[in-house]
């Protein structure tokens, strides 16, 4: 059956390492946020200048001047810094957030990513992402693995304008975990609970790369 | 002129900030979503009338708030922003041609207001490399790593939004209120502030001044603030 | 690994937040004069006796005082720096080829350090062209002015100062103590701030943080400041 | 005869105009800032990270965490800010700053300056003045008409490494005010009391216009 989109964060959650500063961008990868593991300390930036972003406000507080780079009020922790958006970015072009979590249309087996922009539809802007996949040295996508028509979100080049080349290096998606390998391709490290290797290989476009028995997810 | 040892920025309101805005220019405006926003000078230009302008912006406001009052009136010929989604009517006029469009991404539109302000000509930057953002733009690989050359805007006019400021210029944000206002006012050749609350010189602490007065030519004291949310988001008290 | 919600980025003292510190780097320095120069950290070194550093940093110290102790023991090989009058031992050690010199504008050994920092591997500046400066180095001419390109500074280890800092490495400088101390914190891969005062977190307004904890790797409560003042000038009391 | 170092800063001051952010450099530019005219409000900005810098202290209150560029104690005014060196250079380099005083070496009658290195000689570095001088839309040197040998500072080209090119503006010296036209060269607009164009003449070795009778500067 697949993951839902909470599990797909729950599962990306398992990738967050003890000191790690995360930018999160909109959709599933803000989910992750809740699952982060016991003893793990994050601190999260959002693009609009602020690290040490902590949950939504309970009613009644929500402050206009206190929103993340989704426009939704937020709230901040102790210990969290205000800043201007050129500094946000020189934390981001500088390297200095060691994940981004971000949503896709596509991505190649090369790594490349296409999430702004489709041909003959209304183009809203890029916002953050080529600033973040350009990057960022960690990059993993979330998303399903299908479109809505069922085809492949996983292929062997991307058919829609690229947001930035050979940058991701994992997908989570309903499916599969896979890294990517830019000499071989997506690497199937995951399957979701009973998902079969004939399924995730059914539904990959590019390159799969299947070695030895593959693993069903912990979740 | 009055011995007052500081140089005074205040001028009396909004349309008082306005002297010397015409049509065809460009024109920054701070803000990040409807947060942070000028509104007070973005009422007055609707007001002004003033044509042609145009505007670099992260986003282009919502359909009756922020930058989208000047879109209703048609007083926008063309947006440099990142990210344009909330908006019906710039959906319309941009696919009807009236309104030009020049995306950016939004770390290179705060680096490039910066630049501006900081005489840094243009920088390299590897954000859009191999996307049509790069077309036609130097590219160059620094440590093994393809980078575009980025030039400085140029604003004749930046109108941005602090939360405190003081008669000398200096601003002082809030939360994330600052977001681009603080690169734009470095830009502009003429900066106009509007704030929250306009205290005498001294009685803002100098280490913990945001944008020095330098950056900004004229401070008023704004009005009426909305300060609307786009999305208003919040948990259960636990 | 408890559960603290934020990064901690305590190290007990000076000489823990020397690990990893080798012969032969690259380190950072801030500080303007004797004014905001990491005092405990420079000491520390000289005890841990680290050799043939390259030191970028807007100064030399005098000959008693700052990085005037590490040229005292010749651990330093190199001084990249805008100015370096104050030291008679300094001036011995460059005549002698012992030292190897590199002087930098003040604006571009800034922008620099910010660059690297921020990302951007190379910008443009008037800054130098037509002078020494400027030799072998890219001149193109913007708005009818010639810039020259100059480079990201690259440098493993950074040691900064500030006056408050709290454990998730934020910090607050005081007054002109601030001077390079910032861009040098975003441009060092470690990062180590020594504060006067170290607080807990959630002490500090986060509207007031100079450098946000993500460019500090490691913090701790300095001791027994002396703040030489270089020139002490004063006026007569009227 | 001529003017003293502090009629040259005094003649300097009658430059400045209300609203204008001035960076003084060390020594003769240092004093002009005790001879602002009435009316007219100005704010230092000293490049190591203030604006609206004020007088030394009195004796008692030098604080080690506020001083200038010249490394000596100083005091903030009321409305002054402190910040970061990038963004001081930046207030510099974007041309905020509407006037840069400094002392020199030597100045071109094309404008040039030299001020930072005497080859044979130790060189204690540029400092800012790079920065300033290739920025700054308006520059007036101060200093004197010639050095301790008697040798014109004032030349047709500077024989030392210079610092700025083709960006001198005006030149005060304790003989002379004199405005830079790259085209013709040290334009003569007035003399120090009692001191004669024929002696202005002699001791100028750049090119000098001197047009009509020329005034004795008003002190």
């Amino acid at each position: 059956m697949g993951l839902s989109k909470d599990q797909i964060a729950q599962r990306i959650a398992q990738e967050l390492r003890d000191g790690w500063y995360v930018n999160l961008g909109i959709g599933i990868p803000t989910l992750v946020a809740n699952h982060i593991p016991e003893g793990i300390n994050i601190e999260f930036q959002s693009e609009n200048g602020i690290l040490g972003m902590g949950p939504f406000p309970v009613e009644g507080e929500e402050d206009a001047d206190l929103i993340n780079a989704g426009k939704q009020t937020i709230t901040a922790m102790p210990g969290a810094s205000f800043f201007s958006s050129a500094t946000s970015f020189a934390m981001i072009r500088g390297q200095h957030v060691q994940l981004t979590v971000l949503g896709a249309m596509e991505v190649s087996d090369g790594g490349d990513i296409a999430n702004w922009k489709i041909p003959g539809k209304m183009v809203k802007g890029m916002g953050g992402a080529m600033d973040l996949v350009a990057s960022a040295e960690n990059i993993i996508v979330a998303m399903q693995h299908t479109n809505r028509r069922g085809e492949s979100k996983l292929l062997s080049a991307c058919s829609l304008p690229l947001t930035g080349v050979a940058c991701v290096k994992k997908v989570v998606t309903d499916l599969a975990v896979l890294e990517i390998d830019p000499d071989r391709g997506f690497v199937l490290l995951e399957r979701a609970p009973g998902v079969s290797v004939e399924e995730i290989q059914e539904k990959t476009a590019g390159r799969l790369v299947v070695e030895g028995d593959v693993p069903e997810m912990m979740l | 002129m009055s011995q007052t040892n500081y140089i005074s920025k205040v001028v009396s309101d909004a349309h008082a900030a306005l002297d010397g805005l015409e049509d065809n220019m460009t024109v920054m405006f701070g803000g990040f979503g409807l947060c942070g926003i000028p509104e007070n000078s973005i009422a007055a230009i609707r007001d002004k009338g003033t044509t042609g302008i145009t505007c670099i912006s992260n986003n282009a406001g919502v359909d009756d708030f922020g930058l989208g009052l000047l879109l209703q009136t048609r007083q926008i010929k063309k947006m440099i922003a990142s990210y344009v989604g909330e908006n019906d009517e710039f959906e319309r006029q941009m696919l009807s041609g009236e309104l030009k469009v020049d995306l950016v991404p939004q770390g290179t539109l705060a680096e490039r207001c910066r630049a501006a302000g900081a005489g840094i000509p243009a920088f390299f930057t590897p954000a859009g490399y191999g996307t049509e953002v790069a077309e036609g733009k130097e590219v160059r690989v620094f440590n093994g790593k393809p980078h575009i050359l980025e030039h400085a805007f140029d604003a004749p006019f930046a109108f941005v939004k602090a939360w405190k400021g003081d008669k000398a210029g200096n601003l002082i944000f809030k939360g994330t209120a600052r977001n681009f206002n603080p690169m734009m006012a470095m830009a502009g050749k003429i900066t106009v502030a509007e704030v929250e609350e306009l205290v005498e010189v001294g009685e803002l602490d100098p280490n913990d001044i945001h944008v020095p007065g330098i950056f900004v030519q004229r401070i008023f004291q704004g009005t009426d603030y909305e300060k609307r949310i786009e999305q208003r988001t919040v948990r259960a008290k636990s």
